[in-house]
């Protein structure tokens, strides 16, 4: 199994999620986020001062998956979130040991 | 100046009295700072309502009607309002009173009165109104309309058509006791159905049709992110409204206390109107449904506070919650985004208080034996405010639009209109990283350790609308 | 109707004056404003108090206590409150005066007055009194209750419980300075120390002890989520309480004044007097106890307010700060959730405020050399309160929990009832994501683009109650 | 008493008036709550500009400056204010009118009237304005004080700075009409320009240096919170200060009515000021700009608001916004933290105001022919208060430093002032995670279940200053 | 070293938390995060509108552990986490290469 | 390549991010976070009742790094992050077995 995370624009998320479930994945957990990258941030003024806020605002993904789905998904996720600007964001792949259902206590794949 | 020099509000005889009546005096400077403060409760009304990225711009859009109106009024507002020189009954002269002129002392010295109360009381509780009047307007751009644009609309709007509007309906103009259509019957406008709510409406939607949707509009959720903020507002605008119905009786009176009664009166059944549509029809009696009937009541019971009686009031009320609760909708269906249902709250809510008076109001009203006369001259002044805002406000927006331009820049309509406009952020509950880059002392230096000269270019180009440009190395 | 038609509080003597005090007018219009937004002010205190999830729900039993008190107080309130045809003593005729007639003009359609001010605005100022007793009561059942199953205990609780009080105390009945207890002395109560936060305290317990504690009382934390909200709402409540307490002396006077000058000194000695609490007990002074310490100043010196100096006011209000300190732990160990603490804070502030004046009227309490006749009528006064708002209290709260039910869905209450019930959330800081489903236009057509027929059935089975049913594939 | 023992505001002849005026006691009795709001709505106003961590102390202090000058007033700060026993003209005697003796009402038992006000009411309108005089000192220190070194501040600075200017100014004294300066020209502080906002302005500066900065000043960003707050600030306080400076006409009257339209006038004027120094050195208008336009635009038009006419508010207004727009990023320049910028705005436009009589009083100014008599006067007052103001507050505050202390600990500060000292967190919107300890019942009991003794050494110690000993294991 | 990470009702935490600590782990980190999966979202209505919000509000937790504890504070987290209803939540395991405690600038299991 | 995750104090994280770029890392990942370990919570009062906070406000930060960086993004990361107190933090390494762009669809090293 393997663990996919993903970081991308927040108006972008439902976008994701619907190409997601479109190709079978149903579940999924999102934090907010902030991204520090070539994007850059804005400044704000308060009273003249001049603050710059180098952390622009992400959503960060997380979708466990089978092995052999990764791949795909990866690219479903890359697809979907993808504006062709700046600041996209990035997917990355993580190998995963065992997952559980909390519900059940099923282990493996089954707990997807 | 004689003291005939001024038309006002329900009072045909104006006459120059000696004795000034403090009491009366007392409760309309209290009454103006009551409905100075509904701009601000305003503000918090439409801020709530909006995503918290642009509560700023959402609230500085009435607090900036009060900076220019603010100033205007004094300047030509009054005197194009309340000018004795009227030009065809649609304005007064500009210049009669230009800045206040012969309006607060007479030649000795001495305060002018009109009816035991001050003038220049006057003129104060008269600011108040045409401050809001703009102010509600701005319900129905929300999240996208150029803030200099705003500045001047205000300004222009209230220039042509708010002051002479007051002046048709209470300064002795067209639709007032002395105008033409007083034959039928003497219109009736209490406290501002057709001045205040009518014309504020009107002005809504066509703004709203000229300025076009906002990007998402019928699709993202664009649901209030602070609705304590929204019935505070809803909250503070009942408070402000007794300065505003129950001042306009232009007494500290029975007449006023009537006012009052039927104000609360009013927008309680509004209220309870409003939420008995929502449980029915969504299965959920919502809090933004009470603070949305609270308005719809006041509006409607406006030109209506002191001609009904209090049991007048609880139908007028209930009615004008309903109507409304079913007339937010209608934007989704027509495809028009009055964001904040401006439309759907002041105009209809507006229209049905003018119009209600023809049934309910006592002795002239249908109900009350009083004929059709009533109900004829309410609808006419209604739609000749109708069709003059609409005029009125088309030929200004559209002006604005091919010379300012009316609309921010896309993607900053997607980060935020507070970010992109205001460079500002409506909260930070986190204390957030950031660094302090520069300070504008009067010279704008930058701070020792600031990264490089200070960007005065300011932050609307640093978000995702061009491509390589923007990387950081 | 003839004028003596009307008792009305702490006048003996009614008699038809010919002439109009438009300052004294002024002073109760603005007065009845002042309270009418205690109530609003109310909602942000009470609704900063709850959890975020609740804060809704909380500031809507004050603003539908606003829709349901508006409507009925015309109808029957004022006619129960003030008719001089009293029921035993008890009650005024609801008839007599339904629908506020016979009380706005006279016959010959003159605005009725009494002792300078018009009767209407009188039934303004007395119509928020009965909005905001209600509304207090709510703090004791935060979080829990159906709204509807409130929204009817609103109506009949000011019905059976309010609108006799005040009968009672002010309208000339049973503990009046017309009632069988005059003859020991003369009972006070300026503003409402029995008629409201007895009343009102004794109410929101019994209410704790039928409706039984939250999910989690005593165990999960349950802290303010918004503290500025809270101080906020104790400003305006302070602001407000002018109103209350001032506009009590029915004139513009001195008597006012110093009923001004008492509500002040009294209030600032109880946040000092609750923050002293705390910082001996504690360690810590809060800012929910300077907010706490606030009210509890201003809810003991409401009775006392005209009759004390300002130098018993300090003692008075000192000691209504500790005593309400150290009472809001009473329900933890007894075991009530009186949730936002009515009873910590209205009923013992309220009944040591109404006590206090045996020992410090001017002239007639003890420390005055007025013997113990004040302290013992006093005392009377607030038992009599205590037991008629128990009994009615209880009367009415049962049979509603036999017939409409009082609690929501244990399942409602922890995903929070501003979901479940109101179908919104209080706050939405990051404009998350969701979508459009459907919008309700009269009727009520789903977007294009919405998935499957609008859900009617609302949101409050989206939750985990039930199992597999609600599964999304 | 005799009626001449209080010299008041402005009123060089004092007699007893058989008659009470109730449409100006009215009027004062509203203006009185309309300042006392005030308080409430500055500590919205700088609340909402700190960071969320400070937000609760930020309030506290405003509300903690209401509860001890809410005591101290009735009992000493009356007398020392408007006693006719002036001490050198600097102040009154104390225990002339300790505890309002012989303040409220003549031996015969008859409210003492002044002018056909009872003064009893005068009484309540003074001490709002030294409870706001106080609490806008605050501002500059936020994030760092002890709260009880700022309540004895509170109550010495109120006794030895605010009392003596008030007596100086409107009490008779030295900067009084009937001080020495009034052969040069009568010096004019109609509302409080130099008594409030040059005073406080000053304490500000003073309390800044001897407090030194907060951590991170000049490079971490310590941007506001929570902007609605701030706006929802400065529409209270505009709202309130119709009470401030109409009040001040002491009358409800057209002088009333002249300084409530310069009152606007001047604070719209301001607000644009404000934004156009913005717009064209930043780039950007904020909110935050126009929220401290609207407070620079109230001081400046404070002492002048009576003595001016709109035309003249208008440049006075503008002037003052774009003088403090500059002026606040002078601390930055100088060193000083003076956190929320009261000298910015309150010093530099309360300066400003006073001066700019001697160009625009209507009558004596230099630009209406009066010559540079009044410029002269205004200059010597505005110096005068800044050198006592000065002198004062460092006395009071050296001696508080060596003997209470100012600052709290820097890990403190760090991590909060609201946790730290007030052991509280300002909100809580995610109902997050937490078990309830124990609970103060009178005797302070650990719940069954918590885990160990009430930890009654509160929490301050619980952060990262200590380091083995705060391991969990 | 093994990186548990489980995604859990937010009002288990506490119990999870007292879990762990009986269990003997005493350190752990928490993010508020938003699930979507088979436990539905909620709708709201505003002026007539109804909206969807699919994701439900969720508490992220991560532990970090030894190799042979992570099967067992598996079960200790689902044990504890677990109300029998939809949307309890997940547990995953990852493997971790590398562990440092900031402070002293300890590596590996030490370092936990 | 290696995702390293470093749960630290809010207030060190404009050094952490300033010490990254200066080691030439110029993109990273933030969320809020709490922390639970030896460093205690606090406590509050409200109305005397007394409640205990047992998490710390943290900051987690992700940054994607190639192998051969990870043990010195560590060391930077612990260098910049400590203040020698308790409560400073950790820092952990995982393994990733993919990266992708989304504005480019690049994967691997290109694409952190
Ligand atoms: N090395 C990294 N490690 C972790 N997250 C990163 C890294 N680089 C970028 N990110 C995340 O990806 C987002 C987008 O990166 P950015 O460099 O702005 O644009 P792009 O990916 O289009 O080149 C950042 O805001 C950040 O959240
Ligand atoms: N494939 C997944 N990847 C990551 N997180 C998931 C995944 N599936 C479910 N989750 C998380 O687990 C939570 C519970 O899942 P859900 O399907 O609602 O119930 P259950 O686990 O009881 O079957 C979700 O809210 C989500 O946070
Ligand atoms: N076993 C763990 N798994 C995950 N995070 C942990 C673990 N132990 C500690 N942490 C995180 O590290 C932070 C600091 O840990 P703590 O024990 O307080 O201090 P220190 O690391 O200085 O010994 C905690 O607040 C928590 O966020």
């Amino acid at each position: 199994m393997k663990l996919i995370t993903a970081v991308i624009k927040p108006h972008q998320l439902d976008e994701v999620k619907e190409a997601l479930e479109a190709y079978g994945i149903s579940g999924m957990t999102e934090t907010e986020a902030s991204g520090y990258g070539r994007q850059r941030g804005h400044s704000e003024v308060y009273r003249g001062a001049e603050y710059t806020v180098d952390f622009v605002p992400k959503v960060r993904l997380e979708v466990l998956v089978e092995d052999l789905d990764a791949r795909s998904v990866v690219d479903v996720i890359v697809k979907a979130a993808s504006t062709g600007r700046i600041g996209d964001g990035k997917v990355w792949v993580l190998p995963v040991e065992d997952v559980a259902r909390v519900r059940t206590g099923e282990h493996g794949v089954a707990a997807i | 100046m004689t003291c005939d020099d001024v038309q006002h509000r329900r009072r045909k005889v104006i006459r120059m009295e000696n004795a000034i009546d403090t009491g009366t005096t007392a409760w309309i400077l209290i009454s103006a700072s009551l409905v100075l403060l509904m701009t601000p409760a305003l503000a918090l009304f439409y801020g709530g309502m909006t995503r918290s990225k642009s509560v700023l711009n959402m609230m500085m859009m009435s607090y900036g009607a009060m900076g220019v109106i603010g100033v205007i009024y004094v300047l030509w507002g009054w005197s194009m309002s309340y000018s004795s020189e009227s030009v065809m009954g649609i304005f007064g002269n500009p210049f009669t009173h230009f800045g206040l002129a012969d309006t607060i002392t007479d030649s000795a010295g001495e305060y002018i009165l009109s009816d035991g109360l001050p003038t220049v009381v006057d003129v104060g509780f008269q600011v108040t109104f045409a401050i809001i009047t703009v102010a509600l307007i701005s319900g129905a751009i929300a999240d996208r309309a150029r803030f200099g644009t705003w500045l001047v609309f205000a300004g222009l709007w209230a220039t042509f058509a708010y002051f002479p509007m007051a002046h048709m309906v209470w300064g002795g103009g067209l639709l007032s006791g002395d105008g033409p259509f007083a034959s039928i019957a003497e219109p009736i406008d209490f406290a501002g159905g057709t001045v205040v709510h009518i014309n504020a409406g009107v002005a809504a939607l066509v703004l709203a049709l000229i300025l076009g949707v906002r990007k998402g509009f019928g699709k993202s959720p664009m649901r209030p992110h602070n609705l304590p903020l929204v019935m505070t507002g809803a909250g503070l605008l009942w408070f402000g409204w007794f300065g505003f119905n129950a001042g306009s009786a232009y007494a500290a009176d029975g007449g006023a206390g009537l006012a009052w009664v039927n104000t609360t009166t009013a927008t309680a059944a509004a209220m309870l109107g409003w939420l008995l549509v929502e449980r029915l029809r969504d299965g959920h009696a919502t809090s933004l449904g009470a603070a949305s009937g609270i308005v719809a009541g006041l509006v409607a019971i406006t030109p209506a506070a002191g001609d009904v009686s209090p049991l007048g009031a609880i139908p007028l009320g209930i009615i004008a919650g309903a109507l409304s609760a079913m007339a937010v909708g209608l934007k989704y269906r027509f495809g028009y985004d009055d964001s904040l249902d401006v439309v759907g709250v002041h105009l209809v809510a507006g229209l049905w208080g003018t119009v209600a008076l023809g049934f309910l109001a006592t002795g002239s009203g249908l109900f009350y034996g009083g004929g059709l006369n009533q109900l004829w001259v309410q609808i006419i002044i209604a739609l000749v405010a109708v069709v003059f805002s609409a005029v009125v406000t088309a030929v200004i927006a559209l002006i604005l639009k091919a010379t300012m331009g009316w609309r921010i820049d896309s993607d900053v309509e997607v980060m935020g209109i507070d970010q992109g406009v205001h460079a500002e952020s409506g909260y930070d509950f986190t204390g957030g990283s950031g660094r302090l880059a520069s300070v504008g002392v009067a010279s704008r230096e930058a701070l020792p350790g600031a990264e490089g000269p200070a960007r005065s270019e300011g932050t609307t180009t640093d978000i995702d609308t061009t491509d390589t440009r923007e990387t950081r190395s």
